[in-house]
């Protein structure tokens, strides 16, 4: 059995009276593809603010190298190989790119063992496509490419979970079909494991092995794509006759 | 070639209010009469004299620097001092270390007299006269019961300590102590404390902005004691302005001289008055000021402007001026006793000691207008 | 780096030199710009890359300040500095643990509030535990002891600017400067790194208020916690560019000298003068001196012709 | 202590306090709003002051009288001071925290200014005046006439701000603008005058209260600064832009600080209230009364 | 009521570098949508429109011309753009955000198209008193869409208004642009989701490259080849 990087334990986030994340299991296994889907305000986001430290929970355990980090800071997360992405893209726009991805490098990937294509920011920039983009600053790029820089600075930090929100949005269906090759490349040749949130579900069921669903906050589902499209509930709540084909 | 004479004054900021008051004007005036005289006798020759003089920003390191400039880089004959304790603190050494005497109107402190600097000659009188000479006159009056308010720096705490020691030696009992500190923009809530208590004194050692809160507060809560003292500010013009004449009757401050002193007294009142417009010198700090001037005024005459020599005439002589004899004993002025001041029918009256009284102490404060 | 490090030992040794030939006057001038050189380029080192705006110092310098003034008598010279420092970089430590989760506004006005509540406390405890608030320095360092070790000072936070900026230590400060979120999440430790950058700053300030202050002879809480020192070292540093690293240097001197000239020049309208110089300044030159290019000028020069 | 003594005591507390609340009007619309730390607002207050006094003693109009033209006059002020300046700051500034720097430094610059041109105009002097200082008698306690028609004007213009600011989107548009320029010109806010308005009104505010204090306190070219700092303190205190806030924050540090007069030592008010705004700031960084 | 918007010769780009050339195209009532690769232009060319970037060429809005780089003009004539990026206010609450969306209008107004508004967004209901930038990026989405529709617009533009959103939102909103259209407005639709872009408008054009290259009824455009290689990505045979 593949050596399992990161578990989260009834992992629950309030915000005031609202229940963003209810009580979630999850389990991430080294060199997993998995997705998360469910509706907007599903608490997606939330849990992966959980699980990269963003958001310390109210309540529940996450365990990761042995220890339960839930209450650290991200860069301790960070430095146990937790990677992520956001949603709104957060790059340092008066960095250039290649400044950026230096900066991952600097800290948490500091020292860490890579794999070539992780072993400079020139190698990430090429492997991201963004090569012909490094020397402008990470503000003027568009917002898909700062979505790409938004992967390239996870990378940076060689991360051995790395936590995708929505890389894909904004983009047609075969830029899309483009990003999904690249995160099977992440997966496969880097070994990484990937957590990967899109609402472009034909797309995303198509690639992952695994599918958590979350529905108010609650996980409603965790299996195969196929078992997942089967659930009546998650039909309900989320796919409608979208996967229906 | 004018006699070239430097200073530093603060113009803007927080001490400008008292140096544009007791100091800055007396330094213009006198210049300026100086000249008209046909300039300042050096030794019998009449020279001009020109004031080289700056802004100190209210500033300590800026005063440093200025004197620097003045005393190292311009070489000026003389100085003047700035205002203020804190600055004399700071430019007295300067002053020793380059040879300059120094005749400070406006710095009291017993600390700056214990430094011994022979240069630095300090013409106020020191807290422990002053408050000497209010618990003498309490004490005359047959006051009973006090109490004290006084501000958190240099200047109050050495009144506040020096007041304690006389207290020491009479029966007067102290109803309260309380300290506030700089900048204070209600005094209320201890007014009334004290009104209860009902003094036959109240002694406020105050700044000019809280000697007039103090006042317009303790109208405000009815607090009216016999005897209603606050320190610094009184004397000014200023205080009658806001307060108004019939409003001021009675009230006791920091005071040492008026237009009655002495005649020199009176041509300065009227000269001052005249040419800043109405606006009178104070009924303190103003008047040393001026004293001395005449007395750096006298030290060229007699020495030149060697100023080994001027220190050696003013450490040596006894000086007449208008506020009477001055003389030094180290750098303090012993020969001006401490004093008390009234107002009384829109004039400040020194009303003690006899010695030095324009007008008889008013022991019952009317009521406030 | 290379020309930076050359840059600075030049202009210390032109510094240096400076006792031997200038007057009094100058050499005091001088000692004014070099507590700003030190003050503004140390503030600059943390609030700058952090964009934390920090009023603060005052109370570094007032700290610093005060622990000179009460060991000079037993320590040595340098000694009672450099404790100076290491005092304010302690309650800058203890200071920046309880405020530094605290962003923007919110941390400006914080630190403020603190200076203040410092300087009362210090009040305070003076006087009821001494009597007194003020103390007088009878044993004085030589005014060119103090210049050295002020331009010792001064120099060593320009040094350590060099330094820090090119160490993961300041990216980390540009870092948390930019978001500082998304910095953790690449692996950085804000909260160390903010308060040990924070404890650096304060040091300096200390540093500095620990050798100026027996310039005064008597010093009181309202003279060392004048807030207007902090004030006034934030302003050098926007107007030198905070970002930058030669930028607070810059304005520190032109500033001071400036101050100084209009000062004695023009002494009915000196403030009018600097506040109208200030703004123009942030207005044609809004990232500060240290931006200032060439290309900029002959801009002004280009765009003054289409206009006239 | 009787009931009597307690009123007298909390009543003086809170006219302090409606003080404090007036000064921090105007600041609370230009950096409670509008990020703009004006730290030369103690300065324009000055200028109300000075106005104030001047009318008084050499025309013996009533500073009640001067009040809407210190309003006006300041208002015209800020509407120059903006176009001059903050007009060109926040057309350049790439986001909010670089234009708060920058108009820091802006402000700076205007203190000196009207510093300057006040001790050119009127000189260092202390100044001041009588006017309504006689005794007005309240339930057994006395409270000097002009105190109580500051407290209540205090009262009035702070209740009409904050209504004002509650009927109406203007208060709303002012702080989307600094939020979201972008945003705000979505929706039509006209940035070009609501911005300059806005300031203006904060300065009109700095001139009534600078008129109104005049009435209480000693005037100086150097007296704005603490006033600055207590305007920032309330404003805290209450929250950035809330004018309810601020109200509130500033009775409440005058109640707290006569108490703690009465009761320990006046040299222990500063750290009193600086204590209690540390506290605050560390404990609800958002204000006293914020409900988030 | 319904606005018609005539597009001649416009050009608009970034500080000198010119994103769009001498674009002409007429919208009328109904719902159009331009299609077309990242980096094309669209979002250029709804700004240029909105007032928010200068332009060339001539704009007119129901045969008025409408002035260069004036948002507020713009949204007085009765145009409202949802723009990329939602510019949300993210420190006010949604409430705030929508009522500042009708600065424009009466209080009365504003109160009753707050009240149509959350009852299209029930979501928006629930969390009226929630900070708009703590929304999820869908919610957000929602506030951003909500807001451009309460200053009533004749023309409404939305820029790839379901960025984000799940796809039963997507399908909703799409359903909410159509009834917006039905009811009299004019809509104009930036989309990447191309294939449910079409299925509800009535016109679509494709922009490449700065440049319009194809223009016609919805259904044309979504047979045409250009559409089916590059958009749907049906293998070119
Ligand atoms: N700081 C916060 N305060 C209050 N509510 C919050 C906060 N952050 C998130 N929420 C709420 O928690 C719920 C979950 O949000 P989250 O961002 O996790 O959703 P999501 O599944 O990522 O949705 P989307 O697909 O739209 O991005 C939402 O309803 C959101 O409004
Ligand atoms: N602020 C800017 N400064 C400079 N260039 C810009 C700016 N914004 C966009 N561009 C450039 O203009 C071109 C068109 O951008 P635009 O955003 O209009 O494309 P789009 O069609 O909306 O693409 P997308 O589908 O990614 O939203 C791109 O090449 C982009 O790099
Ligand atoms: N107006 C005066 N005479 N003031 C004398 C007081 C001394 C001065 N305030 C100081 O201690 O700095
Ligand atoms: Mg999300
Ligand atoms: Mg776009």
């Amino acid at each position: 059995m593949a050596e399992r990087l990161l578990q989260a334990r009834a992992v629950t986030v309030r915000f005031g009276g609202l229940t963003a994340v209810d009580a979630v299991d999850a389990t991430f296994d080294a060199g997993e593809l998995v997705g998360i889907i469910g509706p907007n305000g599903a608490g997606k986001t939330t849990f992966f603010n959980a699980i990269s430290g963003v958001q310390p929970p109210t309540s529940g355990a996450l365990l990761l190298g042995g220890h339960d980090l839930a209450g650290q800071g991200p860069h301790r997360f960070a430095a146990q190989g937790v990677a992520r992405t956001f949603q709104t893209p957060r790059v340092f726009g008066g960095l250039r790119v290649r400044e950026n991805v230096d900066f991952g490098l600097q800290f948490a990937g500091r020292g860490r063992h890579a794999v070539p294509a992780l072993a400079d920011a020139s190698s990430i920039l090429a492997l991201i496509g963004l090569s012909a983009q490094a020397e402008l600053p990470a503000a003027a790029v568009t917002p898909a490419q700062q979505r790409l820089l938004e992967i390239g600075m996870a990378l940076a930090t060689r991360p051995r979970l790395l936590l995708l929100d929505e890389v894909a949005a904004g983009l047609t269906e075969a830029e899309v079909e483009a990003m999904a090759r690249l995160i099977g490349r992440l997966r496969g040749e880097l070994g990484l494991a990937v957590v990967w949130i899109e609402h472009a579900v034909t797309t995303l069921l198509r690639h992952v092995e695994r599918v958590l669903v979350l529905h108010q906050g609650r996980k409603i589902a965790d299996g195969t794509p196929a078992e997942v499209t089967r659930n009546a509930e998650v039909i309900e709540a989320y796919l409608g006759d979208e996967v229906a084909a | 070639a004018p006699v070239r004479i430097g200073y530093a004054m603060a113009r803007t900021g927080p001490w400008a209010p008292g140096a544009q008051v007791s100091q800055e004007p007396n330094y213009l005036l006198w210049a300026e009469q100086v000249n008209a005289a046909g300039g300042l006798d050096v030794k019998g020759t009449k020279r001009p004299v020109e004031l080289l003089s700056v802004d100190d920003r209210s500033d300590i390191e800026t005063c440093v620097r200025s004197y620097q400039k003045l005393m190292g880089s311009d070489k000026v004959d003389l100085i003047l001092p700035p205002w203020g304790s804190n600055a004399n603190f700071a430019i007295a050494p300067l002053a020793q270390r380059f040879g300059y005497p120094m005749l400070a109107p406006t710095a009291l402190s017993r600390k700056l007299i214990d430094m011994n600097l022979s240069f630095f000659f300090s013409i106020l009188q020191q807290p422990d006269r002053m408050m000497g000479a209010l618990v003498d006159m309490l004490v005359a009056s047959g006051v009973k019961t006090i109490a004290i308010v006084y501000m958190d720096d240099l200047f109050g705490l050495e009144n506040f300590a020096a007041l304690n020691n006389a207290l020491k030696k009479t029966s007067i009992q102290v109803l309260e102590r309380k300290s506030y500190p700089l900048g204070v923009k209600d005094l209320s809530p201890v007014l009334r404390g004290i009104k209860e208590q009902n003094p036959d004194a109240f002694i406020g050692i105050t700044y000019p902005p809280d000697t007039i809160l103090a006042s317009k507060q303790a109208k405000e809560v009815g607090f009216n004691p016999k005897f209603f003292y606050a320190s610094v500010g009184t004397a000014f013009q200023l205080y009658r302005n806001v307060i108004t004449a019939p409003g001021a009757e009675g009230v006791l401050g920091m005071g040492s001289w008026n237009s009655k002193t002495s005649a020199g007294a009176k041509a300065y009142f009227d000269a001052h008055t005249k040419r800043f417009e109405g606006k009178e010198p104070d009924r303190w700090a103003s008047g040393h000021c001026w004293a001395a001037l005449e007395i750096l005024q006298a030290a060229v005459a007699k020495a030149g402007l060697d100023r080994k020599a001027i220190r050696d005439y003013v450490a040596g002589t006894t000086h007449k001026t208008i506020i009477g004899d001055v003389k030094f004993t180290g750098s303090e002025n012993t020969a001006t006793p401490g004093s008390v001041g009234q107002w009384q029918n829109g004039e400040f009256e020194v009303v003690w000691p006899a010695s030095m009284a324009t007008a008889k102490l008013n022991p019952n404060k009317p009521a406030w207008k | 780096m290379k020309r930076d490090w050359i840059l600075l030992a030049g202009l210390t040794l032109a510094a240096a030199l400076l006792p031997g030939i200038a007057s009094a006057f100058l050499l005091s001038l001088a000692l004014t710009c070099l507590m700003y050189v030190a003050l503004a380029s140390s503030w600059s080192l943390f609030c700058g890359s952090t964009r934390y705006l920090s009023l603060a110092t005052a109370a570094f310098f007032g700290i610093g300040a005060y622990t000179s003034a009460l060991v000079l008598e037993s320590l040595p010279w340098l000694a009672a500095v450099g404790l100076g420092a290491l005092v304010a970089a302690a309650i800058a430590l203890v200071m920046g643990l309880a405020v530094l989760h605290l962003r923007g506004t919110y941390f400006a006005v914080l630190t403020f509030g603190m200076t203040e509540l410092i300087r009362h406390a210090v009040t305070y405890f003076e006087k009821q535990v001494t009597g007194t608030v003020g103390r007088v320095l009878v044993v004085v360092p030589e005014e060119t002891t103090v210049y050295y070790t002020v331009l010792g000072i001064a120099a060593s936070a320009v040094a350590t600017a060099i330094v820090v900026r090119r160490r993961r230590f300041g990216l980390a400060l540009t870092g948390i400067g930019f978001d500082e979120q998304r910095a953790q999440t690449l692996g950085v430790d804000t909260r160390f790194v903010k308060t040990l950058g924070f404890a650096l700053t304060a040091a300096f300030a200390g540093a500095i208020g620990a050798a100026m202050a027996v310039r005064w002879t008597y010093i009181d809480p309202v003279t060392v916690f004048n807030p207007f020192i902090g004030f006034q070292t934030v302003l050098i540093a926007l107007i030198g560019g905070a970002a930058t690293l030669w930028g607070p240097l810059v304005a520190a001197v032109v500033f001071s000298v400036l101050a100084e000239t209009l000062r004695l020049q023009l002494p009915q309208a000196y403030m009018v003068a600097l506040g109208l110089l200030l703004i123009l300044s942030v207005m044609y030159l809004p990232d500060g001196l240290g931006s200032l290019r060439w290309a900029q000028v002959r801009g002004w020069f280009r765009r003054e012709h289409v206009h006239g | 202590m009787s009931s009597t003594a307690w009123f007298e005591l909390i009543a003086s507390g809170l006219i302090t306090g409606g003080i404090y609340a007036l000064v921090g009007l105007g600041l609370n619309l230009q950096y409670g709003l509008m990020r703009i730390l004006n730290i030369a607002h103690g300065e324009f207050l000055m200028l109300g002051a000075y106005a104030t006094w001047m009318a008084h003693t050499l025309l013996g109009w009533s500073p009640l009288a001067v009040l809407p033209l210190a309003f006006a006059g300041l208002l015209l002020v800020g509407l120059v001071v903006h176009a001059l300046t903050f007009r060109k700051l926040a057309a350049q500034a790439p986001n909010v925290d670089v234009f708060e720097a920058r108009g820091l430094m802006v402000a700076f610059g205007l203190m000196f200014l009207v510093q300057n041109f006040a001790s050119w105009a009127w000189g260092g002097d202390l100044r001041g005046y009588d006017y309504l200082t006689t005794p007005v008698a309240i339930g057994g306690a006395q409270f000097a006439a002009n105190k109580l028609v500051v407290f209540g004007l205090a009262l009035v213009f702070a209740l009409a701000l904050m209504a004002l600011l509650r009927f109406t989107l203007l208060g709303k548009g002012v702080r989307a603008l600094m939020q979201s320029p972008t945003g705000a010109q979505l929706v039509g806010i006209d940035t070009r005058r609501l911005h300059p308005l806005m300031f203006g009104v904060g300065l009109g505010l700095s001139g009534v209260a600078g008129c109104l204090l005049s009435m209480a306190y000693t005037i100086t070219p150097s007296m704005g600064e603490p006033y600055t700092v207590t305007a920032l303190i309330v404003i805290t205190l209450g929250g950035f832009g809330s004018m309810g806030g601020a109200l509130a924050g500033g009775l409440l540090l005058g109640v707290i600080e006569a108490l703690g007069m009465h009761f320990t030592n006046p040299s222990l008010k500063s750290l009193l209230s600086y204590g209690v705004f540390i506290a605050v700031l560390l404990w609800k960084p958002n204000g006293l009364f914020a409900k988030r | 009521m319904t606005a018609s918007l005539k597009i001649q010769g416009l050009g608009a780009g970034y500080g000198g570098f010119n994103v769009l050339r001498s674009i002409d195209l007429e919208v009328g009532s109904g719902l159009t949508v331009i299609l077309g690769p990242n980096g094309a232009g669209k979002t250029t060319l709804l700004k240029a429109l909105a007032g928010l970037i200068p332009r060339t060429g001539t704009v007119l809005l129901d045969d008025t011309l409408l002035p260069v780089r004036q948002s507020g003009v713009a949204v007085r004539r009765g145009m409202a753009l949802v723009a990329e990026g939602r510019q949300l206010f993210p420190q006010m609450t949604v409430t705030e955000n929508l009522e500042l969306g009708g600065w424009l209008s009466t209080k009365a107004q504003r109160a009753e198209r707050l009240r149509q508004a959350l009852a299209d967004f029930p979501r928006l209901a629930e969390r009226a008193q929630q900070l708009a930038g703590t929304m999820s990026g869908g919610e957000q989405q929602m506030v951003a869409v909500a807001r451009a529709m309460m200053s009533a617009p004749r023309l409404l533009m939305l820029d790839e208004p379901s960025l984000g959103l799940a796809p039963r939102m997507v399908d909703e909103l799409l359903g909410i642009a159509r009834r917006i259209a039905d009811a009299g407005t004019t809509v104009l639709l930036v989309e990447q989701n191309v294939k449910k872009a079409l299925a509800v408008a009535d016109r679509a054009h494709v922009l490449e490259r700065g440049a319009l290259v194809a223009g016609g009824p919805a259904a044309e455009i979504a047979q045409s080849d250009i559409v089916r290689h590059a958009y749907l990505g049906v293998a070119t045979a």
